[in-house]
């Protein structure tokens, strides 16, 4: 009888041991946090997502805040850690994967440009062809993949690009009846040595025969001296894969100057950029074909902020942000006349400091502190009025000392 | 067990069927006086025991020893000696014969006359009994 | 029922000398190993303080910062973790003894065993259950002893030294305890849950082994190493599947594991299983 | 009645029996005789369902071998075989547990009978206690047929003396005995039948008093002719 007495005994303390380590463990003993809606629609509130590090002692722990509540990085379950691992962060493509899980499948984790509209859903990737031993031959290849929305048939195709170039990234792509436009942004192939100035050309796909275009090198104007460079960006939208108009480019002209001597070495060539305060925003317009430029405001050069733009629907925006100030410019599309100006102060917003923002649509979210908490302002862009507000909360007030939080980027997801 | 003590194991040898050699052991104990008539024998179980024996052995002695009439068995009671006083008498006259039978056998090669036989073996027996007599006194 | 149980007693019974023994290590080599590294951090402290005239604990926290328990134990973590190391070390070997012992112990006990009216399938399950308490047994008195650990941290470092910190944030951060002792009951039951069926397909490979000796110890590694790969292979599926689709298949597999392990285990103590 | 019918059993390419066949009656005590290495051991551990045999069959009372096996057969191997750490109370506890046949009173009258210690460590054991404690095992359950391998060899003369006295007692009565020996000289009237193994091979199966009868011949004399011809 001894001998079950104590094996029931040795039984009992594991399983009340371990149950209540994971139950105590499920309770969560790490502060928790949320975003509380202190003016305008809380729904609002809901497509915002706060990464921040909260000081936990001795540890830094990630925390990820919502309206609904935080989440630590460390109490995720192994799984979740997982799929985290595997599941591309972008919210655009999560919405594609829920929507078109079959057509999506082994399609989502590697970068590739997506374009849908009521009918197609389409996917392109570009693909490298290499020489024997593996050396970059300046040849690829367009693998297009496409959806029918209306009866779910794939189709696929392949199209080989006809330069020989150093591709850079794909823009954009969009499809034109039955071609398809794709924006790439490209140098021109060389075997060593520098690369020449930054090319955007675009190549028009049949989605029929896969049959291409030679690539059209778009012309940006500028006679750039030896020493300058530009720099190409997207301007962000509110849905990269929706169908689009133009393609927005933000350029950044850039001047170049070697390193002082000594610091060179045979074949490399050193030398120091310095961008130059103006930006250039080129429009180009599938349909047509034409481009426009908007040459924008020097800025000045004791400027010592964030400079953002976004494509806005019907307009452009340029975002320029310090601590204390934000200055809002709309331009119209596709004439470039300006729009509205907004500025706004820290001591507008009830805000101690700027921090960070984050587009959505006809929104600008902006992350700042306000009485030594997180807070979050949401502007309408069109009218430049304030449509929300909300601040990070501790729920258990006692447990959490919010001081120990620092936000580190925002996300919206619509 | 001391008062089986009539029943102690005899030295057997390997070669003569075990059981026959139970069945002669129980002869000479009925020929010397040392079972007496009428006298309970062991349960086979007890006797293998005691002789050192495969209790089958000792089943089949105690078979063959009904069936030639040296014990009885009458209902559940145990087996005894019998008291038949002709099969007793048959008992020490087969056992007297085997011994002469077997003493014949082996002095018949010397060639004794049987006049010398006889008066040796008057004086040896008379003397082994005095000796016999001297050490157990 | 009754019987199986009577089995797993008296595999338990087998091994609590030595698993006494892993648990006294555990218990007085922490504790010893804490009680020292506070000890000698205080004293460090003290000799720091003369040393720059720094009169309060808190003026020295305020120059040199205050000292968590991670970091006291970090300055002697053999004597916390090597403890951990031997009971894995010793747990694992006997994955293996608890089938070998049997047959070479000093009586070749397997011989009783194996004789034991009624299914000898039971000595499997009994051996698996002996296992499994013995490596839970021990995850539960670490379990218990951190929390104690961690109060006497309190009590022994002058308060305006220690950094407070749970036993949560601990193990979660460190990086044998996270995987020892995950505190999310879904890790929990994963990493016990593969380790129950990784036992299982040892114990099938032991069984072969005993079964056919040489060519089953081939067959045997041959099936853990299969078993491993099949175990892994959905991960090398990430271009097809879908996460939950790939843990799904894990799980299935992880299943399948198990079943063809208990089942290879029982046909052969039934009948090729050789003393 | 165990039947072994054309047993054949290899260990790689080594033939270790070879069509064995012979039967082991209830209420006889059968005696397997054979050289170390004729594959005596072998046999009893293959009946016992402790190795598989490559071919043949093995039937119990008509039945092939199954877990219920033991619950009928006892098998009492050359060597004790309880862990070193239990003691001897330990071991007839841990029978008592786990056999439903296990006879209490035979237990504790064959204690007595052997004298031995119930609190004696199984570690601690003399060669000739542990041949006792191990035939006690095998007496104590309550089965039709008792397999006993080697019970003499190894031990001091008085303990077994007080081993045979066994075989001539009730604690066999009426079961089916087979026995392995290497030598038989002080068994001899103890058989009633003995079955000659050489290399595996059944090279001879007779009855002991039959052979005595018919052919005057010791079990020893026919193993001579045999083994020695």
């Amino acid at each position: 009888m001894k001998r079950y007495f104590i094996a029931a005994i040795f039984v009992g303390f594991i399983v009340l041991a371990i149950g209540l380590y994971l139950g105590l463990a499920a309770a969560s003993p790490l502060p928790s946090f949320r975003i509380e809606t202190l003016e305008g629609d809380s729904e609002e509130g809901k497509a915002l997502r706060l990464m921040g590090i909260f000081e936990n002692g001795p540890y830094n722990e990630t925390v990820e805040i919502t309206a609904e509540g935080s989440k630590y990085a460390v109490e995720r379950s192994v799984y979740e850690r997982f799929r985290y691992s595997l599941t591309p962060d972008i919210p655009e493509l999560e919405r594609l994967i829920a929507a078109y899980p079959g057509f999506m499948r082994g399609k989502y984790f590697s970068s590739a440009n997506y374009y849908q509209d009521e009918e197609w859903l389409v996917r392109l990737r570009v693909q490298d062809t290499y020489a024997g031993s593996g050396i970059k031959e300046g040849r690829y290849k367009f693998m297009v993949d496409m959806l029918d929305k209306k009866n779910g048939q794939k189709r696929s195709l392949a199209a080989e690009v006809p330069d020989r170039l150093d591709i850079r990234k794909v823009m954009d792509i969009q499809k034109l009846g039955d071609t398809l436009a794709v924006a790439l942004l490209a140098y021109p192939f060389q075997q060593s040595g520098f690369h020449d100035i930054a090319e955007l050309r675009i190549y028009h796909v049949s989605l029929e025969n896969g049959q291409i275009s030679d690539g059209e090198k778009l012309d940006f104007g500028l006679n750039l001296q030896a020493n300058q460079d530009i720099r190409l960006y997207e301007v962000s939208v509110p849905d990269s894969t929706a169908s689009q108009k133009y393609l927005l480019l933000e350029a950044t002209l850039l001047e170049t100057e070697p390193m002082p001597a000594g610091n060179a070495s045979n074949n490399v060539r050193l030398e120091r950029t310095i961008p130059t305060r103006e930006h250039r925003i080129f429009i180009y317009e599938y349909e047509t074909g034409k481009m426009n430029t908007l040459t924008l405001p020097s800025v000045s050069p004791e400027f010592d902020g964030n400079i953002q733009f976004y494509g806005d629907d019907g307009g452009i925006v340029r975002l320029m942000m310090t601590g204390e100030e934000i200055h809002l410019s709309r331009y119209r599309l596709p004439d470039l006349r300006p729009d509205n100006e907004i500025q706004l102060t820290a001591a507008d917003l009830k805000a101690e400091s700027l921090e960070k923002t984050a587009w959505g649509k006809d929104r600008l979210y902006i992350l700042h502190t306000a009485r030594g908490l997180p807070a979050v302002t949401a502007l309408e862009l069109s009218s430049g009025n304030v449509v929300y507000r909300g601040a990070v909360t501790a729920a258990k007030a006692a447990s959490a000392n919010p001081e120990n939080l620092r936000i580190s980027y925002m996300t919206v997801r619509p | 067990m001391t008062e089986r003590d009539d029943f102690a194991a005899p030295a057997f040898n390997h070669r003569d069927p075990v059981y026959l050699q139970v069945v002669r052991h129980f002869k000479i104990g009925i020929a010397t006086g040392r079972l007496s008539a009428g006298q309970t024998v062991p349960s086979r179980r007890e006797l293998a025991a005691m002789m050192k024996i495969n209790p089958n052995t000792a089943q089949r002695a105690y078979r063959e020893m009904e069936d030639q009439g040296l014990i009885v068995t009458e209902g559940n009671a145990p087996s005894r000696i019998t008291t038949d006083e002709k099969v007793l008498g048959a008992i020490r006259e087969e056992l007297i014969t085997e011994a002469i039978d077997n003493f014949i056998d082996s002095v018949r090669q010397i060639g004794v006359p049987i006049n010398e036989l006889l008066e040796k073996i008057r004086s040896r027996y008379e003397s082994k009994t005095a000796e016999d007599k001297g050490a157990s006194s | 029922m009754i019987r199986y149980i009577k089995l797993v007693l008296m595999e338990l019974h087998r091994f609590w000398k030595i698993y006494a023994a892993l648990a006294a290590i555990t218990v007085i080599s922490q504790t010893a190993g804490l009680w020292m590294s506070i000890r000698s951090h205080i004293k460090r402290v003290h000799w720091e303080m003369e040393l720059t005239s720094i009169g309060t604990y808190a003026e020295f926290a305020k120059t040199y910062g205050r000292t968590s328990f991670r970091s006291i134990v970090s300055f002697n973590e053999l004597f916390f973790m090597g403890p951990v190391m031997i009971c894995i070390a010793v747990l694992l070997i006997y994955v293996f003894l608890i089938w070998y012992r049997d047959w070479y112990g000093k009586n070749a006990f397997v011989y009783r065993l194996l004789m034991l009216p009624a299914s000898r399938f039971r000595l499997f399950w009994a051996k698996l259950t002996a296992i499994m308490l013995f490596v839970l047994g021990l995850v539960a008195l670490q379990i218990v002893l951190l929390p104690l650990l961690m109060a006497m941290y309190r009590q022994m470092m002058p308060a305006e030294l220690s950094l407070a910190e749970s036993v949560f944030s601990y193990v979660r951060h460190h990086i044998v305890f996270q995987i020892l002792l995950p505190p999310h009951a879904a890790d929990f039951f994963l990493y016990y849950g593969l380790g129950f069926v990784a036992v299982t397909v040892v114990f099938a490979a032991i069984l072969m082994e005993r079964a056919w000796r040489l060519k089953g110890l081939i067959a045997g590694i041959l099936y853990v190493s299969a078993a491993t790969l099949v175990m892994t292979f959905p991960l090398s599926l990430d271009y097809v599947l879908y996460p939950h689709e790939i843990w799904g298949l894990m799980g299935g597999i992880g299943l399948v594991l198990f079943l063809a392990s208990v089942w290879i285990s029982r046909t052969l103590l039934a009948k090729k299983i050789t003393v | 009645m165990i039947e072994i019918d054309r047993v054949t059993k290899k260990f790689g390419r080594k033939t270790v029996l070879k069509d064995v066949t012979f039967t082991v009656e209830k209420g006889r005590i059968t005696c397997l005789i054979g050289l170390n290495g004729a594959g005596k051991s072998t046999l009893l551990k293959a009946i016992m369902g402790l190795m598989p045999v490559s071919r043949g069959q093995i039937r119990i009372d008509g039945q092939p071998v199954s877990e219920h096996l033991y619950e009928k057969v006892a098998f009492v191997p050359d060597t004790l075989t309880m862990p070193p750490f239990m003691t001897v109370e330990n071991c007839l506890r841990f029978m008592r547990d786990f056999y439903d046949n296990w006879n209490e009173e035979r237990a504790a009258y064959l204690l007595s009978f052997f004298k031995l210690q119930p609190a004696d460590r199984i570690s601690s054991l003399s060669k000739g206690n542990a041949a006792k404690l191990n035939l006690l095992l095998g007496l104590a359950l309550d089965t039709d047929y008792l397999l006993m391998d080697e019970p003499f060899s190894g031990i001091d003369m008085f303990s077994r003396e007080q081993i045979a006295s066994v075989f001539t007692s009730e604690l066999i009565e009426d079961r089916g005995v087979l026995l392995t020996t290497h030598e038989i000289d002080e068994i001899e009237h103890l058989i009633d039948k003995a079955v000659l193994l050489d290399q595996g091979r059944v090279i001879r199966e007779f009855w002991c008093e039959e052979i005595r009868e018919k052919e005057g011949k010791s079990v020893m004399d026919v193993m001579r002719e045999v083994y020695h011809p």
